[in-house]
């Protein structure tokens, strides 16, 4: 649809989440939790932690959860009983105060899990959340959404985008039809906004890399486990870098169950674990950490853009925060992108 | 699928009572994999037992669960009935309805929902267990007896007589026990001595037995079929092979006033001495504490007039150490000690004696040559009274059972006194006479009726000197009670049977559980009375519980036919219930990272290193490995295991967890 | 509602507890039934998840219970044991896990009055604190019909 | 730090060691752990009071091995984690040439075993101050309080398992957690599985941590999981006298004992 600019003023921000709250709307939003940032559902806004550069974990959570039922079952003397679970027994969601990253990170996901013939319990659930995303003014040393194709004000994914064009005043660009659904409960607060030069509001995050090069380095780097071993010597195989992620999508699902019933549950698992590859001969493919960290490169930086025609990811810069030992995407992709092949 | 097969049994009333078995039997066939369950009136019965095979053959059982007594009753019975229908042993597990749940609870439903839930639980375990082999063991054939009295004694003359090497071990100088310091044995009255001597020299002269006097147990390894013993030899300050026994050096020791033990104390002996004349060895040992040369450092008249020169001042102790397949406990009991009845003035008066004194003057090898004279001036004495249950039966003094000997001696205290003072009078306070067994009733009936010993019912109160009396008080219950007061020339107390000193620490040294009177326990009051749950460890004589002569035989045969069962066979198989560590393919090889924590908690050496070598002959990994012959399946190795790669047979990690998961998940 | 039933499971020493609790039957002293017993090689056999385990899955309390010191029929298996209960006790406290539902216990072969006395005592005990809510709370989440996503 | 750079540089020359683990600068204010294989890398070496981490996991890295000959920059903990993991079999005496930075800035070159364990014997390993009262702070609540304490920290771990990764002690293959047959822990990280996990990782570190907190450094959701082993430390030493990390062949205090072994608890 034609995006739509408006303006509301900050103080009537508070009413937003009073009356999507009051229309049965879940808000999960940036709550702060001690030293960390979690996305969590919250009732009104000072609940909600706006000044933060980037929630610790992503918000794939809303369509992702860390874990998720997918069926139950009961074990009877017959045999094993079934018990479907309806992927549509979720409430409208809204997804409020993310950054643009977050939003966009979605596209990876709706390609993974919208392959055919579709990933219900994550799509139902996508299609009932509503992002409304706040364009970033601050970016740190991490942050490189601009040289993987995003930015600080970067609109896609989003269904509405919020940007702070002063103290009193933000701008609202409604993006999409779900988004115009949502303005619709606060119309009476908006007013026509005319021309705004966003671009001014925003962060200035430099491009650090050339991205197709980088995606076609990858690519041919293969069989370097030179560069590999030399980037991840010090990466101790732990799944921080993936559970942040916004685009990481790789599940495992495992039963949980005593001798009556049990359920099963879907989990988001790790290329960066050993296990994650490990055959039940013994057999591991990825033997090594270096392997590893060399599948995680290539999945989103060669096998997405090949097979999905999108990158695996959003350049948030979460995965480097989160990393135990500094383990910099950031400044490992440059370092491919400075390859002569 | 599993095919598991649920047989509950009613142990005639025993089980049925409270819990209604057919409902048992009836909610355990809806449990997934039940093909078959039915409830019996005695499971372990030939017929209930038939019934088991035949399920298992039409049913096509892959696994049976046994609802009945404890597994430590019948887990045997029933596995072996299972291996004989062809289902492996080990796919068979026992609820424990009867000693855990029917026998504890009322009649009512929570007692048949817990039946319910023992049984789900062994249907779930049962389908974890796996088919097991039994593990072969060689066996060490010499066992070795603790204690050289008549138990002891009569164990290893059998076991040496089927052919196999008894080592014997006694911690006083010469064998023979309490029985030797007897004068005359019920009911016969023949003379100790003379039917216990022989015996003694029998066990010196055995070619199977080796005799180690003087000497004790300080630690035992292994386990049934490969005990390792250590045995310390206590010098005897003697050179054994060239001490003749003439017993000059006993005659010319300075030392001669030493109270002596063997007499109780009635006698004295020498610092050098051979506790008594039939003594086995009969070669004199030096009691260090009191003799001239270790106190002040000079002395040495035995070594000067001993003519082969056999004295060794310098002689230190010896540290033996022994293979053996069985161990046989014999270690026998004690007296309780004077300070016990202050009220009986034991202790106090020297003409209060315990009935072991008694048997020394009775002796005729005694300190009075077999005259009855009192203690304390050698008169003798008139008026006799006897106190029986000194001790036993009294809760208030701690001791709630009976010594079972004491009516018996006492009575042929009462004859011997009287067969050899004619004209004196024998009391006896009793409080009820038990004298079950062959010839014993009719042996006190003679004691009362021919030898006219006055027996009355009732206890005494207390005992005290007066005039050179000693004033016996206490009351005939039989004549409502009515106080009665004797002035008698000495006391005789039947003083109970107690647990030997260092029983208790014996006990821990070989691992076998003792009741809380320290007497060992046997591992089945009816069915495994001589053995311990100590597999390879038995039990001969009184130092199970007080018994007489025979009984002790008895045991001790018993004992000994247990140990030459055992060793019948070059081989004993074991229960394969033992550690295991878990192998993979390579690269992986096993989950153990070779820690090695295992290997510290293990009380049998049991955990080996493994290395796994690559073609070229490096290590590339170094693994735990267990040896099933040593691992006696403690499972200690288990729960310490971070990796979980080792786990243990019969107990597996899948089995515990599956317990507690169908437990507490109805 | 119904009266509450605690659900005690008990861990024992196959060579002690459980031949003394042979022995409370066979003198036939009484004892609740509420307490179930599993079987155990040795005390030294008994890991401390299979006591999280029990917790988990719904239990309100826990006996555990092998040989006297210097007892074990496997010469030591009892001291690891106490030494690892020692500090397993003190986890569960400071990670908030009541210690008080928790009942260790020495019973021999010979003691089957004290193995009667343990269980009631424990059952009186836990009677008083009532069902173990604030961890089953949590440790069946996953299999009752609540969700357990993060997110709502 | 040039006295270090000038002995790395040496004694990659001298071929005494093919690669040193040591410090180097990281993104932004941080540091991270580098591999020095050249005279040219051994350059980047850096040494200053934000080098904390503990290095000696490293050791146990398959790939870090296969680099040969190894030396490291270790720390205090790095010292004691070493200890511990020779008492446990996973790396034999002079199998690693190990540098020191004293607190003057000088090197102390630890040839052997025994020269650790000696200097270990005088130098301070305890808990911080900040550590005790955090653990003193949380036992002086009820036990419902601490439950509600741990459960709301407990609920934020993803199961990323960077403390396990992160932890120089947790270096087995086949963790509890990777063991299925049965699931003592579940997989989820849901909050059984997450109280399960977390208590299981402080039993087998019981007596074996030697409280470097590189478990609650590396934890992306900021769980204090340090105090978990951490409160374990003191009664452990002072009810078996056994301290980790401080003797290459002390036994665990968990696989040993001692019959008069006090406690209050069994009946």
């Amino acid at each position: 649809m034609e995006k739509e600019l408006k303006k509301l003023k900050y103080s009537d921000l508070s009413k937003l989440i009073e009356r999507f709250g009051s229309q049965g709307y879940a808000v999960l939003a940036p709550v702060h939790k001690g030293k960390i940032v979690e996305i969590e559902a919250v009732q009104s806004l000072d609940a909600i932690a706006l000044d933060v550069l980037l929630s610790t974990q992503s918000a794939k959570k809303a369509a992702f959860p860390k874990v998720e039922k997918v069926l139950e079952y009961t074990l009877e003397k017959a045999g094993v009983k079934q018990q479907a679970i309806d992927p549509g027994a979720y409430g409208e969601t809204i997804l409020f105060g993310v950054r643009p990253c977050d939003a966009s990170g979605f596209k990876s996901l709706d390609a993974i899990f919208g392959e055919a013939p579709g990933d219900q319990f994550y799509l139902r659930k996508k299609e009932k959340t509503t992002i409304i995303s706040f364009s970033c003014p601050t970016a740190d040393e991490y942050c490189f959404c601009t040289s993987v194709g995003g930015g600080p004000g970067n609109t896609e994914g989003s269904d509405l985008q919020i940007t702070a064009i002063s103290k009193e005043e933000l701008l609202v660009e409604i993006l999409t039809e779900k988004g115009k659904k949502v303005s619709s409960l606060f119309a009476d607060l908006l007013t026509d906004a005319g021309e705004v030069d966003k671009a001014k509001f925003l962060a200035d995050v430099k491009v650090v890399f050339e991205l197709d090069s980088v995606v076609q380095k990858t690519t041919s780097s293969f069989n370097n486990m030179e560069l590999w071993l030399d980037q991840s010597l010090r990466c101790i195989g732990c799944g921080a870098c993936a559970f942040v992620c916004p685009t990481c999508a790789c599940f495992d699902f495992q039963d949980e169950q005593n001798t009556k019933k049990g359920v099963r549950l879907r989990l988001w698992d790790s290329c960066g674990f050993s296990l994650f590859t490990l055959h039940t001969s013994g057999h591991n493919p990825r033997e090594v950490q270096s392997q590893r960290w060399r599948q995680r490169l290539m999945h989103k930086f060669s096998y997405m853009p090949e097979q999905l025609k999108v990158v695996g990811c959003e350049g948030c810069g979460r995965c480097s925060r989160a990393c135990p030992v500094d383990m910099n995407v950031k400044e490992h992709l440059t370092s491919i992108g400075q390859l002569t092949i | 699928m599993p095919r598991i097969g649920v047989f509950v049994c009613h142990c005639g009333e025993n089980i049925s009572a409270t819990v209604n078995c057919e409902k048992v039997a009836k909610i355990s066939s809806e449990l997934k994999g039940v093909e078959f369950s039915t409830d019996y009136k005695y499971m372990c019965s030939d017929p209930g037992q038939t019934m088991l095979k035949e399920a298992i053959k039409e049913h096509k059982l892959d696994g049976v669960v046994v609802a009945a007594c404890s597994p430590r009753m019948h887990e045997p019975t029933f596995r072996k009935a299972c291996a004989e229908a062809g289902l492996n042993p080990y796919l068979c597990e026992m609820s424990n309805i009867r000693e855990h749940c029917s026998w504890v609870h009322p009649k009512d439903d929570l007692t048949t929902e817990k039946a319910e839930d023992l049984v789900r639980v062994m249907v779930e375990k049962v389908k974890k267990n796996k088919p097991l082999n039994s593990i072969k063991v060689p066996v060490t054939k010499t066992a070795l007896v603790i204690g050289g009295g008549v138990a002891g004694i009569q164990a290893a003359l059998d076991i040496a007589n089927c052919g196999h090497k008894v080592i014997m071990v006694e911690k006083q100088p010469s064998i023979g026990g309490h029985m030797s310091q007897l004068s005359e044995t019920f009911p016969t009255l023949d003379c100790s001595q003379c039917i216990l001597t022989p015996r003694m020299v029998e066990i010196a002269q055995h070619p199977n037995i080796t005799l180690f006097t003087y000497a004790e147990v300080e630690k035992v390894d292994g386990f049934i079929g490969n005990f390792k013993v250590t045995i310390r030899k206590k010098s005897k300050s003697l050179d054994e092979h060239l001490c003749t026994g003439c017993g000059l050096c006993t005659t010319k020791c300075p030392q001669k006033k030493i109270p002596n033990e063997f007499e109780r104390g009635l006698g004295y002996r020498p610092a050098i001495y051979v506790p008594f004349p039939q003594a086995v060895p009969n070669k004199p040992v030096i009691d260090r504490e009191n003799c001239t040369y270790y106190i002040k450092g000079k002395c040495k008249v035995c070594e000067i007039v001993c003519p082969t020169k056999a004295i060794r001042f310098d002689q230190e102790d010896e540290i033996v150490e022994v293979d053996a397949g069985a161990i046989v406990l014999a270690t026998g009991f004690d007296v309780l000690q004077p300070d016990f009845f202050p009220e009986y003035g034991y202790g106090k008066y020297k003409d209060v004696i315990d009935g072991l004194q008694f048997e020394r003057l009775a002796s005729a090898s005694g300190p009075t040559l077999g005259e009855i004279r009192r203690p304390s001036d050698g008169q003798i004495p008139k008026k006799i009274v006897f106190v029986a249950c000194a001790g036993s039966r009294d809760p208030a003094k701690g001791i709630e059972y009976c010594s079972k000997i004491c009516c018996m001696y006492t009575a042929k205290h009462a004859m011997l006194y009287k067969h050899k003072v004619h004209d004196g009078t024998p009391y006896v306070f009793y409080m009820d006479i038990r004298a079950g067994g062959k010839m014993y009733e009719e042996f006190v009936r003679r004691a009362i009726v021919e030898d006219e010993t006055h027996y009355i019912r009732g206890r005494v109160s207390t005992i005290y000197e007066k005039n050179g009396k000693l004033i016996v008080k206490g009351a005939d219950t039989l004549m409502g009670a009515q106080p009665i007061e004797i002035e008698a020339d000495m006391v005789v107390l039947a003083t109970a049977g107690v647990a030997s000193k260092g029983a208790e620490a014996l006990a821990q040294t070989v691992h076998v559980s003792y009741d809380s009177y320290k007497f060992f326990a046997e591992a089945h009051p009816k069915l495994k009375p001589v053995e311990t749950n100590t597999a390879g460890i038995f039990l001969a004589g009184a130092c199970q519980a007080p018994k007489d002569i025979p009984e002790s035989v008895a045991a001790a045969s018993g004992a000994a036919v247990k140990v030459a069962a055992l060793f019948s066979n070059s081989e004993l198989t074991r229960e394969p219930l033992v550690a295991v560590v878990n192998r993979q393919a390579p690269p992986v090889f096993s989950s153990c990272v070779g820690c090695f924590l295992c290997q510290s908690v293990c009380p049998y050496l049991a955990i080996e290193r493994e290395e796994i070598k690559n073609r070229n002959g490096e290590v590339i990994k170094t693994l735990a490995k267990v040896n099933e012959g040593l691992c006696q399946g403690c499972g200690t190795c288990v729960a310490l295991c971070r990796t979980k790669a080792i786990d243990i047979h019969g107990y597996s990690n899948q089995q515990v967890y599956t317990e507690v998961m169908a437990l507490l998940n109805e | 509602m119904q009266e509450f039933e605690p659900k005690i499971v008990a861990f024992v020493c196959n060579w002690c507890t459980y031949a003394g609790a042979d022995l409370t039957g066979t003198s036939r002293i009484k004892y609740s039934a509420n307490v179930k017993i599993i079987r155990f090689p040795c005390t030294g056999r008994i890991d401390f998840m299979i006591l999280m385990k029990a917790f988990e899955n719904g239990a309100d309390g826990i006996i555990v219970s092998g040989c006297h010191p210097n007892d074990c029929h496997y010469s030591t298996g009892n001291f690891h044991a106490r030494r690892r209960w020692i500090v397993f006790r003190n986890l569960l406290n400071f990670t908030g896990i009541d210690t008080e539902r928790i009942q260790f216990s020495w019973v021999s072969a010979a003691e089957g009055f004290k193995w009667a006395d343990v269980v009631n005592n424990t059952v009186a005990r836990i009677n008083e604190m009532g069902p173990y809510e604030n961890y089953s709370k949590i440790a069946v989440s996953t299999l009752l019909n609540e969700e357990v996503d993060s997110n709502e | 730090m040039n006295e270090l750079k000038n002995k790395v540089t040496q004694l990659l020359n001298d071929k005494a060691i093919d690669v040193f683990i040591g410090y180097g600068q990281g993104s932004a204010d941080r540091i991270r752990a580098i591999f020095v294989r050249t005279a040219e890398q051994a350059g980047n070496l850096i040494f200053n009071a934000s080098c904390t981490q503990n290095l000696a996991g490293y050791l146990l890295k398959h790939e870090v091995k296969h680099l040969g000959k190894l030396g490291i920059l270790a720390n205090t903990a790095a010292l004691r984690s070493m200890m511990q993991l020779a008492s446990e079999f996973q790396i034999r005496d002079s199998e690693v040439l190990v540098l020191f930075v004293n607190p003057d800035g000088s090197l102390t070159e630890f040839s052997s075993f025994i020269s650790i364990e000696t200097f270990l014997g005088s130098t301070d390993t305890g808990i911080t101050a900040d550590e005790k009262s955090r653990i003193e702070k949380l036992e002086a609540m009820t036990v419902k309080e601490r439950w509600e304490f741990w459960n709301t920290e407990f609920e934020k771990c993803i199961k990323c398992y960077a403390c396990r990764a992160a932890c120089p002690m947790c270096y087995c293959h086949r963790c509890t957690t990777d063991v299925n047959q049965p699931q003592w822990i579940p997989v989820a990280s849901h909050e059984r599985g997450n109280l399960d996990y977390h208590l299981m990782r402080a039993m087998h570190l019981a007596g074996r941590c030697v409280n470097c907190g590189e478990c609650a450094n590396a934890c992306p959701m900021d769980i204090p999981l340090n105090l978990l082993t951490y409160q374990l430390i003191e009664p452990i030493k002072a009810d078996f006298g056994a301290t980790a990390g401080m003797k290459a062949d002390a036994m665990y205090a968990l696989s040993t004992f001692k019959p008069e072994d006090k406690e209050n608890f069994i009946i």
